[in-house]
């Protein structure tokens, strides 16, 4: 299967055409992908300096070594661009962009220009929201709650808050994209049932994109006018009520949280069987899972907001669906563990990741049963234990994800090989880095410490010591993946079209793709992950 | 008492066993589940690596498998689910007969006013073993009033009242947080809870200088505020007789009947035009902003002591006063 | 791709279009004159099945969802579980809120 | 379709944009990315329609009073004059089909005459809100102009007021984005972009046209026809 003869002046989508003008204008996916990726990245580095001095600044009980203010506007600022600049489009924008119009068999995604467009939205959104921080800051926490964002905090709320409505339509864009893709540019013979689990994953986190991004998008809006004009929609002093924006706002941000994780479910379904050598276990179920997670995600807003007055029935559905949207998670983990019995498998950079995501995402989902039980909540909502939690899932998980996928098909992206050993090294590093920060956080939020305090009480430094510690560990993990993903552009080895002899459409073009992804439309006959029919002898590559 | 490596918070409240009870719980099954994938991860992976194991078994999946990963973990979670909202409503429904404390919290301090007219600021005393209601409000952004040596919290709203409650069986003093953000000192938004033997708290109670009830307060401020000339305690009045109101139900000009509690009461002077008392007009005017959180809550601790009074006197005299005033 | 058959999508005749827009015209006319008539509660029905009907007359025919592909039909049909979703969840909140009163003494 | 000639077929391939199969495709595609664009449309009113409904079941009362500030007459016009708009842009959608530009053309202006129709009308009434002070902010102030029922709860009036205008307003922001698209159209049908093979742009504007009008459907009968007592 392996059919291209890597030459040497091989046209493809990063040579064909040079010169800032070919980039910015460009419509090609595999090219915007390469601008998100530097600007997601570009945010992931600023949002990580933010935690990195919140971190500092917890060190010692008293604050001491920022500003309570200074102190409020980072954890507020690393909160906006690690959710909205970062991780909402990472999975998506880069690696979707990237991969899904390749393993659908599509020339590109079905509106190439919307989708530049998307990314330009993208760019206008984030610099509008370092403009409001660089003038001055926000410090009403990534979640605007009314009336402190509408009435009290005088910082750029109306700017941060326009950055992310025009944001939200970069994000709305791309799911279109995702979703009109997936239904209608697949290849002949890409049914459904042969449809990677990545696109299904990513056509999950598009329905949440599409229909929950609009949600945030009026009710920032409203937030910015509330301030402007003192409409009352959510001032209790107008007479409005401050929990409908909380409605409004979990509406969207708690579907959010999976258009997060989604994607890199569908990342973690393709490393597993690729480096199991096996088909996936149980198929149908991580796909229809994906979908139910989208769904029944939609359900579950309140159980932010147990302790927040709303009334106490309410509380009890929602406590209930939130269990529900716990299972399709549970039903991934064990398929993905599932799915390693029997296999043949190899402990590839990428693989190492998928395990660190599984084991961590287990954490991260069973610490989401406490928050939904509701008497348990009542203890640990607004502690270090949510924090910890939602950790556990967007840096366990997601980042984790992420990191598996970009190093699973960066010699796809560029067609050049990392260093494998400090690859290794470097998951090895995030690993227990993460643990170490984050661990500790869970026993801080039983034991009673709120989340966003600048300074606490001296019982709780010992752990706080311990998380800190385990976050420069963490960054250790993160910068060298940087230095040396950079380092392979120029002298990593040729990665050639299938360095992992992974099946799939993607796998099937030269290393980088040519612009147009196929030279003739390919046909389908085979089913997803048909590693029974994949030679076994593998290119090596990478020593 | 704290060690320097404090590891778990004090239990100090009647529900706090509860709550730890279906704590240890989550955490044996969450160690369980965690354990189990980690260890089937660990084990697959050695066992079937590429240089023992390179012909990979190729399997579909397994349809009982699935239904059992999929139901059994939704069974656990009803379990969870069950006794999670047992706990949720014992904390909602605070026990008849609680001893009652108004707390205003504010950008960033807590004020605590006791049924005797008595203020604490930041610091809060409760004799131990007395059922204690909070009605909390607040007079800016959201705050959360959290102890977590109780296993309570329970969000400070502007515009109305919440309420929480917990039975201290540990004499000691607590850490009552702030866990709603609410601005630049929110870290410092922390207080005391200082829980006494009842001998000790009676004297505390008695040392402090009060000027009379927080009920007596707000009757003064009916006077003052002159609702006392529509309210009258006949049926002669514009407005509806107060007498025995607090905590019945009350027809509405519309038709609709709702339960006289704390927020109806706050509702009624600030936007007395929302629920109009079936066969009054709509006479009364707003007293928004004219009226601090403080002397809301002692007019409401007013009305209800009218109820209070009256309960105690329904022996004696029952058909004095109709259920819904003025119900036509 | 797969659902129409036809490269043009379909012409619908003029005099249908004329005729709906007829309906549309006088269920206008309708929903103002009933909403003179004090009915009660059943004021807000009247006027929202007569917008119901009005949208979905609009949705079938101006807009063609009638002779559209299914999935097109599906997206309308989501569009409206989803916005009955955020309504109807938001509204077990501010429904039930009274239900729990505490006598409190 | 009869009137289909090697010109419009080359103008078609022109249209055909490299990474679909063939038109077909194309249109079936653009048809469907305007129909999830519409999605989230939906949800994107959606939030201020959940505003409303907590609002309006919360504080009934007051809901009433503002609504009878609305003049029934100017709102039931708009009502017709959108569904008029509404019609004229089905034809123009259908002249376009079966080839007749010239005719799409007409029809497009005639929509867009509408268009104004309604901003005009629209006009007017804010223009009446304004001057009563009945928009909200410091400045907002509110009497039932019935001695004998003064306003009973003029702070809730108030967010009636504020999602009056949000709505209307970004209705309005629709309003005014869709007559700049059907003037695109009509600039591009004079030069003859559109085919019975190519007409994905006026169908879909033609979409978007009508879900405009659609949100209208439902903004005059919960702003305007709130209670009996109109026209008091």
């Amino acid at each position: 299967m392996a059919t291209a003869v890597q030459t040497v002046e091989r046209e493809n989508y990063l040579n064909s055409n040079y010169g800032i003008k070919s980039w910015l204008l460009t419509t090609d996916h595999k090219r915007i992908a390469i601008l998100y990726l530097i600007s997601i990245t570009a945010m992931f580095w600023l949002g990580g300096f933010f935690a990195m001095m919140i971190r500092l600044e917890l060190l010692t009980p008293a604050g001491d070594l920022i500003s309570s203010d200074t102190y409020n506007k980072l954890f507020t600022m690393h909160g906006i661009i690690m959710v909205f600049f970062f991780l909402i489009p990472s999975v998506p924008a880069v690696l979707g962009n990237f991969l899904v119009p390749l393993m659908v068999g599509a020339k590109d995604l079905a509106f190439p220009r919307v989708n530049l467009l998307s990314w330009y939205l993208y760019m206008a959104g984030a610099i509008t929201a370092l403009v409001a921080m660089v003038t001055g800051g926000v410090d009403t926490g990534w979640t605007f709650y009314t009336p402190f964002s509408t009435t009290y905090s005088n910082t750029h709320v109306i700017g941060a808050a326009i950055g992310i409505f025009i944001a939200g339509f970069s994000s709305i864009l791309t799911g279109l994209n995702f979703i009109v893709t997936i239904h209608r540019m697949r290849a002949p013979g890409m049914t459904w049932r042969r449809l990677p689990l990545f696109c299904w994953a990513n056509y999950a986190a598009a329905i949440i994109m599409v229909l929950g991004t609009p949600v945030i998008a009026i009710t920032l809006l409203l937030v910015a006018l509330e301030r402007a004009f003192h409409i009352g929609v959510f001032n209790p002093q107008l007479g409005g009520d401050p929990l409908l924006f909380q409605h409004l706002f979990w509406f969207y941000s708690h579907p959010a949280v999976y258009i997060m994780i989604l994607p890199g479910m569908g990342v973690i379904s393709e490393i597993v069987t690729c480096f199991s050598r096996k088909r996936v276990f149980g198929y149908e179920f991580i796909a229809l899972a994906s979908i139910a997670i989208a769904v029944l995600g939609f359900l579950v807003w309140a159980h932010h907001m147990f302790v927040a007055g709303i009334s106490v029935y309410a509380a009890l559905v929602f406590s209930l669906l939130s269990y529900l949207v716990a299972i399709p998670s549970a039903v991934k983990v064990f398929n993905w563990t599932a799915t390693m019995y029997k296999g043949s498998i190899r402990y590839n950079t990428p693989m190492l990741y998928a395990f660190g995501f599984i084991g961590l995402f287990t954490v991260g989902g069973l610490t989401g049963i406490f928050l939904a039980t509701l008497g348990i909540d009542v203890q640990v909502h607004d502690t270090y234990f949510v924090v910890a939690h939602f950790h556990y899932v967007m840096v366990g998980g997601m980042v984790m994800a992420y990191m598996a996928g970009l190093h699973f098909w960066w010699p796809k992206i560029t067609g050049r090989m990392y260093p494998e050993a400090w690859a290794k090294l470097s998951a090895l590093l995030v690993f227990v880095g993460f643990n170490t920060t984050f661990f500790p956080q869970f026993i801080l939020g039983y034991m009673g410490l709120p989340r966003r305090y600048h300074a606490y009480p001296p019982e709780f430094q010992v752990l706080n010591v311990l998380s800190t510690a385990g976050a420069s560990i963490l960054a250790v993990g993160y910068v060298l993946p940087m230095i040396y993903f950079v380092w392979s552009l120029r002298y990593g080895k040729e990665a050639g079209p299938n360095p992992w002899n992974a099946v799939g459409l993607e796998w099937m073009v030269p290393s980088p793709p040519p612009t147009h992804n196929f030279d003739e439309t390919p046909v389908v006959t085979w089913e997803a992950y048909d590693y029974e029919h994949q030679p076994q002898e593998e290119v090596t590559v990478g020593h | 008492m704290w060690k320097n490596l404090p590891l778990f918070p004090e239990r100090a409240s009647a529900l706090a066993w509860q709550v730890d009870g279906l704590y240890f719980l989550l955490i044996a099954v969450s160690a369980f589940f965690t354990l189990l994938i980690f260890a089937l991860i660990f084990v697959f992976a050695v066992k079937y690596r590429r240089s023992v194991h390179p012909h990979a078994v190729q399997i579909e999946g397994s349809l009982p498998l699935e239904l059992a990963w999929t139901l059994i973990p939704l069974g656990i979670c009803m379990i969870f689910f069950a006794w999670g909202s047992l706990i949720y409503f014992q904390e909602a429904r605070p026990p008849k007969g609680a001893m009652e404390v108004y707390a205003v919290a504010k950008q960033w301090m807590w004020k605590f006013e006791y049924e005797n007219g008595q203020r604490d600021i930041n610091q809060l005393h409760v004799p131990v073993g007395r059922d204690v209601k909070l009605i909390m409000s607040s007079q800016d952004a959201i705050h959360s009033f959290f102890v977590p040596a109780f296993r309570i919290k329970m969000d400070v709203l502007p515009g109305r009242f919440t309420t929480t409650w917990f039975r201290p069986t540990k004499v000691g003093t607590y850490h009552l947080f702030c866990s709603q953000y609410c601005g630049t000192d929110h870290s410092g938004m922390i207080g005391q809870v200082i829980v006494m033997e009842p001998a000790a708290y009676q004297a505390w109670m008695s040392g402090g200088a009060s000027s009379g009830t927080l009920a007596s307060n707000g009757q003064q401020l009916f006077q003052q505020l002159g609702c006392a000339t529509c309210h009258r305690f006949d049926t002669q009045g514009r407005g509806p007789n107060l007498t025995g109101v607090f905590g019945k139900p009350v027809l509405l000009e519309d038709g609709r009947t709702v339960i006289a509690d704390e927020n109806y009461i706050r509702e009624s002077i600030l936007i007395p035009g929302a629920k109009i008392v079936s066969g009054f007009k709509p006479i009364m005017p707003t007293f928004q902003g004219q009226v601090s959180e403080e002397n809301l809550m002692a007019l409401v601790a007013y009305v209800k002591s009218l109820a209070q009074a009256q309960q105690k006197g329904a022996a004696s005299d029952n058909s004095s006063v109709p259920d819904t005033p003025n119900s036509q | 791709m797969q659902e129409t058959t036809e490269s043009v999508g379909h012409i619908v005749p003029a005099k249908l279009y004329v005729t709906i827009w007829a309906i549309l015209m006088a269920m206008t006319i309708t929903t103002v004159l009933v909403a003179r008539a004090d009915i009660g509660p059943f004021n807000v029905v009247v006027a929202l099945v007569i917008a119901t009907i009005k949208a979905t007359l609009v949705v079938l025919f101006f807009m063609h969802l009638r002779y559209s592909p299914k999935l097109t039909m599906a997206t309308v049909v989501a569009a409206m579980f989803f916005l009955f979703l955020l309504l109807g969840l938001t509204m077990t909140d501010y429904l039930t809120r009274a239900w729990l009163t505490n006598p409190g003494y | 379709m009869a009137t289909s000639d090697i010109g419009d077929i080359q103008v078609a391939e022109r249209a055909l944009q490299h990474h679909f199969a063939d038109m077909e495709q194309q249109r079936d595609t653009s048809s469907f990315g305007m129909w999830m664009f519409l999605l989230t449309e939906i949800m994107f009113f959606g939030g201020l329609f959940c505003a409303y409904l907590v609002y309006r079941a919360s504080y009934y009362q007051a809901f009433v009073e503002g609504s009878q500030k609305m003049n029934i007459v100017l709102g039931a016009t708009n009502t017709a004059v959108l569904i008029c708009s509404s019609l004229t842009m089905a034809l123009g959608v259908r002249a376009a089909q079966m080839g007749k530009p010239k005719l799409m053309v007409i029809l497009l202006l005639i929509t867009i005459l509408f268009g104004f129709g309604f901003l005009g009308i629209k006009a007017v009434e804010y223009h009446e809100h304004w001057e009563n002070h009945e928009f909200p902010g410091p400045n907002f102030h509110f009497e039932t102009g019935n001695p004998a029922h003064p306003a009973s709860d003029p702070q809730h009036t108030q967010i009636y007021f504020s999602l009056y205008w949000a709505m209307t307003g970004l209705h309005a922001l629709h309003m005014v984005i869709g007559i700049g698209l059907v003037a695109w159209l009509v600039i591009a049908g004079l030069m003859g972009a559109y085919t019975p093979h190519y007409y994905n742009p006026v169908e879909n504007v033609g979409l978007y046209w009508h879900f405009v009008d659609l949100v209208w459907i439902y903004l005059f009968p919960m702003l305007y026809l709130i209670s009996k007592k109109h026209g008091v």
